[in-house]
């Protein structure tokens, strides 16, 4: 998933994640160290273009500060976003719709919810003024990939959503199969998914990490920080 | 200017039962640690408290009743520790309400008091149930572009801001990253400041631009080494990784939460960070 | 980041006709200099001057026909020389606009532009005339409150700003006050940045705090010693007041104006600061 | 005229001033140094309290930054004004009326003005929201204190207007002398007077400085950068 996350971010791109978000985190890294030397690597904490010693498990950490030259505020990224500067942010969703909107909020009813969640952190104010949104999800389950959101917490320009079993593309406001991981079967993938999907055995295959993006991987995140997020999945934004 | 120095007990004493009250730093980082055990102490009541993106201050004053609102964008111990157990269950009992923002709405309406408007115009929102759901107002665009989204003025009675270093009449260094911060202190009725160290001021004249925070917006001055606990302080100490893991398991349950603050928090919390 | 380093000709060459451009600094301090007097030999008509207080820069661009617009609260020499000659002349002669703010009206405009909003609401203003002149409308407060003022987008098609200290991909360090900087920096589709002189920035790694502009914001850096000249560079050098007077005094009459434009200016500037 | 302003100023007052403006800041650190020890001195450049060494001709000099602990911003200053938290803004004017009211911007038609003036810098923004104004002017004359201003630059809560001749008080709207200057003759401060004045014998007269005054004066501005003001008065916000 990370690799395939990373090789979705441009070279010279400036990119964002949030709290709760050590897969993007990685990502971002990873791309930077392979084709995309130039990426602006912003983070909530405030750190331009960090190069961590250790890779925090929060994303809000004084490590990804480490060789900033610059600090700027979360609210000086949030403004970036809102005048049309930022190309990339990544957000999380505990639902995900059909159409890419997500719900970070709540369970049931609004008025009193059944589960509180998290909340949508800045994803209501990013996801309809970032260039692009790319969504990330570590669980891919019918409750997770829905018809109908409980609420809509944030709606906007999601370009792909990366999951365990599949990158989803949004095309014409919808979220079609980019490619499948290898080894999942489309009809899993199907019945994991609350919407309806066209997927079949012609459908592309994610291509596999190569040995150089394995090898660079195993560098930056020599603690598996990243298996962090598969364990606890609250999602980030 | 006046000196500004008090004592924890007596700085709290000041933040009333129903205050709107902004909690400095960030999930695990830098929130006021102490000053919020201190309110836990003194039995507050009813706070409204506002954050961008809160976890054990906001769990904690929820768990124990201080809370009655909360005007936050993401509450939630990050996949360190997970959910925020004694939030969840107080807003699904009903017994606080949970005003969701987009941390951008936080900071849009911190902004609306700093500039001493009634309303701040946001980009974005387009889309989401938030807006209908908290009764934020659209407006058209006098000069001819389209509607825009505007935040009301959201003014705190107090703020609390933990920093690694201030002088005695509240000026104030904070290292790493500032957060809401600095929004916070200009946009607060009243300002109390803990400081890992209270350090003389002189030193502050050969580097002005390392100053964060004025001394002429602050009402009070705290020493309190170690007051982040059990949040990380940039460059002194790491959030608590033990202790957190503990209070998220023991907030699981009223029953629990409750034995861990009488036996680790109504105790002398302070000495613990310094043993 | 990629290097963004390049001649104070060629930055300066990206400059339209007909831009909106806002300077740094105010009144007499660190304002960019060699950057106007570039814009100068280059010739440039038809610009739009937006800055909270200026005197040389702005009204030089005025007397030699490059400004047709000043957008600023203040356009004066202070009490160290009066009043500003040539741009007094270029509007009660209608050949430049004078759009007259109220300095907090220009940062409001700035905020619009940063935050990608078509306005922004701005407390006071009651009484003045500046509204109605200036077309500034009203809007009722949604939630209740009275009338405010907004202000719309200001978003300027240049910023030039002079540092003391930058790095090749455009962070920079400004000593002493910051003026309104950092929100051109911000608001502007391009930044030009001039600086004193280049640095590793590795050395900015230890203290980031102190970094006043970062270089994902910027666009282009020039390396430029004196390049404030005649304004002063905190820390540096001051304003240079027989320069300054000499020229107040020919800025009275266009023809002394135009000769000492040709003696002073279209040669090597950059030579006089330095011998 | 300095030591007058100056003893307007009270203890723990938050106090500002703006460009081209050596009276006010003469009259602020004099405040400071007399009766005034914990008043905030905030001045354009973003210097909090300073303690010059020498003081400059041009009042957003760095020579005002010198002793500050912190730095603000003009933005800073402004937003502090507009919620309410400034006690004291000085402001000058070319025009002054019977209400206090002043102008900056221009003498003439607005369209086509017989002379621009260097505008209001800050004043329109704070006069209205400062708790109190305190407007100087270095000239007491029929031009400068008219019936009715050409353009209204600014409006407010003006509390105090001081020149050569006299310190005026504003009542119920208007400006009334509340003091006049030793040695200045009732007849010819209202012949430098556009609009009515009710002034006499009676009149009270400004107190005289005080050594103490003047020997402080003298320490703090010995350059005496403060007639730079008479010399030629642009006025200043």
């Amino acid at each position: 998933m990370v690799v395939t996350l990373a090789r979705l971010l441009g070279d010279g791109e400036t990119v964002f994640h949030g709290v709760a978000s050590p897969l993007p985190m990685v990502a971002t890294l990873l791309a930077k160290r392979l084709h995309a030397p130039d990426l602006v690597y912003l983070s909530i904490g405030g750190g331009v273009d960090p190069d961590p010693v250790r890779l925090p498990v929060s994303t809000v950490d004084p490590a990804l500060l480490h060789g900033t030259r610059a600090l700027v505020t979360l609210t000086d990224l949030f403004d970036l976003a809102a005048r049309g500067r930022l190309d990339v942010a990544f957000l999380g969703g505990v639902q995900i719709d059909g159409s890419g909107r997500i719900n970070m909020s709540l369970i049931g009813d609004p008025a009193r919810p059944k589960v509180r969640l998290p909340g949508g952190a800045g994803s209501a104010a990013l996801m309809p003024v970032a260039r692009r949104t790319i969504l990330w999800r570590t669980k891919h389950d019918p409750r997770t990939f829905v018809e109908r959101l409980d609420f809509v917490t944030a709606a906007g320009n999601v370009a792909h959503v990366i999951t365990p079993l599949c990158l989803f593309a949004r095309r014409e406001g919808r979220l079609v199969v980019e490619s499948v991981h290898p080894g999942v079967d489309p009809d899993a993938l199907r019945a994991a998914t609350g919407f309806p999907l066209a997927v079949d055995s012609g459908t592309p295959v994610t291509q596999a990490p190569t040995a150089a993006e394995l090898g660079a991987l195993a560098q930056i995140d020599s603690d598996h920080v990243r298996v962090s997020e598969f364990e606890r999945a609250t999602g980030g934004g | 200017m006046r000196d500004k120095r008090t004592s924890l007990e007596a700085a709290i004493a000041a933040v009333p039962d129903g205050a709107r009250l902004a909690l400095g730093g960030n999930t695990l980082h830098r929130g006021p640690g102490a000053a919020v055990h201190e309110l836990v102490r003194q039995g507050r009541r009813g706070l409204e408290i506002v954050k961008t993106a809160g976890a054990y201050d906001i769990d904690l004053l929820c768990g124990v009743g201080a809370a009655a609102t909360v005007s936050a964008g993401f509450v939630g111990f990050e996949t360190a520790f997970g959910l925020a157990p004694s939030y969840r269950r107080a807003v699904e009992g009903g017994r606080v309400e949970a005003r969701e923002h987009a941390c951008y709405t936080v900071i849009a309406g911190l902004r609306a008091a700093i500039q001493g408007v009634p309303f701040m115009p946001v980009a974005g929102l387009t889309g989401s149930d938030l807006p209908a759901a908290r009764g934020f107002r659209r407006l058209g665009d006098p000069y001819g572009g389209g509607e825009v989204v505007v935040i009301p003025a959201l003014v705190p009675d107090v703020a609390i801001v933990h920093v690694q270093e201030a002088d005695a009449i509240g000026n104030a260094r904070i290292v790493g990253t500032r957060f809401e911060d600095v929004l916070m202190v200009q946009a607060a009725r009243r300002v109390i400041l803990t400081a890992e160290r209270i350090v003389d001021g002189a030193g502050f004249e050969a580097a002005p631009e390392t100053v964060a925070i004025a001394g002429f917006m602050v009402d009070a001055v705290v020493e309190a080494p170690g007051g982040a606990w059990p949040f990380g302080c940039a460059g002194l100490y790491d959030f608590d990784t033990e202790y957190l893991a503990a209070y998220v398991a023991a907030s699981r349950a009223e029953e629990t939460l409750l034995r861990f603050v009488r036996e680790r928090i109504l105790d002398d919390a302070a000495a613990m960070v310094l043993a």
